[in-house]
């Protein structure tokens, strides 16, 4: 699937997207930031705060518990600062 | 029915809320809000304003939509600017047309308060120190003023 | 700090908005609010205010300076028009800045509940049929909305 | 004093003001209207309904037991339409 960072977590991990292919095992949202952490020690500092990273998937915001079957495009970003 | 833009240049309010009454003898009430950037006591250079391509223009329109479905809405619009945006510049613009003054003035404050919240935009300072300071952190008032609009 | 004026003449929103922010950069929030003629349907030929010439300028200005004093603004523009309007013509507009949305919200809010029910404008109806109509009766809905802004 | 009429008010008076005299015993805005509701036809019709008859002295919103002496100008009027 296809993964996009926004913000601080984008300068964190260094880029601002690339493909991804989390195991089967990993189903949430919760648990694709868990996975993510893992990646290394860039994604490790753009993760290390799990509570506050917002996940979309498929351009729509998306819960901790969401299960991420099928989607073809996930984002990792902080809250939101616009407006 | 809803106008809804992304872009980086700026917008005209004038011609955006004209728009929303040309013609029409039903609008009673037109309230706009322009959000500008200041320059926090001198210290800001610039903002810089990041968004997620295409789900930012999804995830107003659904905004829009909810505003549409609470309200007796006559027209909606929001331009959210993106990009550098110097002090005093415009960012974010949000008009309501409606028959009476209450729908219009609580679509559109709800407007704000629901774009802050979801909108996917992310703000960074520039200090007039010429480096790129830090990313504007997201307020504990700005999901309590959302939650204003809970059941 | 105030501009309030009571005139015939139609105005021009964007200067009366740009007035308020010209050459600032600590304005964040810019609210306006126009009322405009409707046609009821198809019904009314005009709509002519009648106003109490003083008085009306004296009591906006009241309402201002309590809006001043509930709210941290960085200025504030009351206009209301008198004399025959035509369905689509603007009859009212106010407008709010202040360097964050919520107090420019709640006082152009709070400006328009106050003005419909304290400052001596009375509207009578001019339909179609060429005949002088009624004048337009109080609302309880106005007197409610004011009196949200109570204690 | 001057009184000043508008809206229907002035419409059933029939003018938009005049000089009246009313006398010491009428302290009050209330007793004002009631006064004035005494001055002829016309004016028993302007304030047939007194608690819906609006009264601002000297330009200021007045309530019914506000003593009315020492003002210059009196208006009555409907309740406000504008905005």
């Amino acid at each position: 699937m296809k993964a996009s960072y926004f913000a601080w977590v984008r300068e964190r991990i260094g880029k601002a997207g690339e493909e991804i292919a989390p195991p089967d095992s990993v189903r949430t949202c919760a648990e694709l930031i868990a996975w993510m952490a893992g990646r290394g020690e860039e994604y490790a500092y753009a993760f290390e705060n799990p509570q506050i990273i917002r996940v979309a998937l498929d351009r729509a915001h998306a819960r901790p518990d969401a299960p991420i079957a099928g989607a073809r495009e996930v984002a990792f970003f902080p809250p939101m600062t616009g407006g | 029915m809803a106008t809804i833009r992304v872009q980086t240049a700026d917008f005209d309010p004038q011609a955006e809320a004209e728009a929303l009454t040309a013609g029409r003898r039903d609008v009673g009430a037109l309230v706009t809000f322009t959000g500008l950037c200041r320059d926090e006591g001198g210290r800001l250079a610039a903002l810089e304003l990041e968004h997620y391509p295409g789900m930012a223009e999804a995830e107003i329109a659904r905004v829009v939509a909810e505003a549409e479905r609470r309200w007796p809405l006559l027209g909606v619009t929001v331009i959210h600017r993106s990009g550098r945006i110097a002090p005093g510049a415009r960012i974010v613009f949000v008009a309501t047309a409606a028959s009476h003054r209450a729908p219009a003035f609580a679509a559109a404050d709800f407007l704000m308060d629901y774009l802050k919240t979801r909108a996917p935009f992310w703000k960074k300072e520039h200090g007039l120190d010429g480096r790129a300071g830090d990313w504007v952190a997201a307020k504990d008032e700005d999901d309590r003023a959302a939650r204003r609009w809970d059941g």
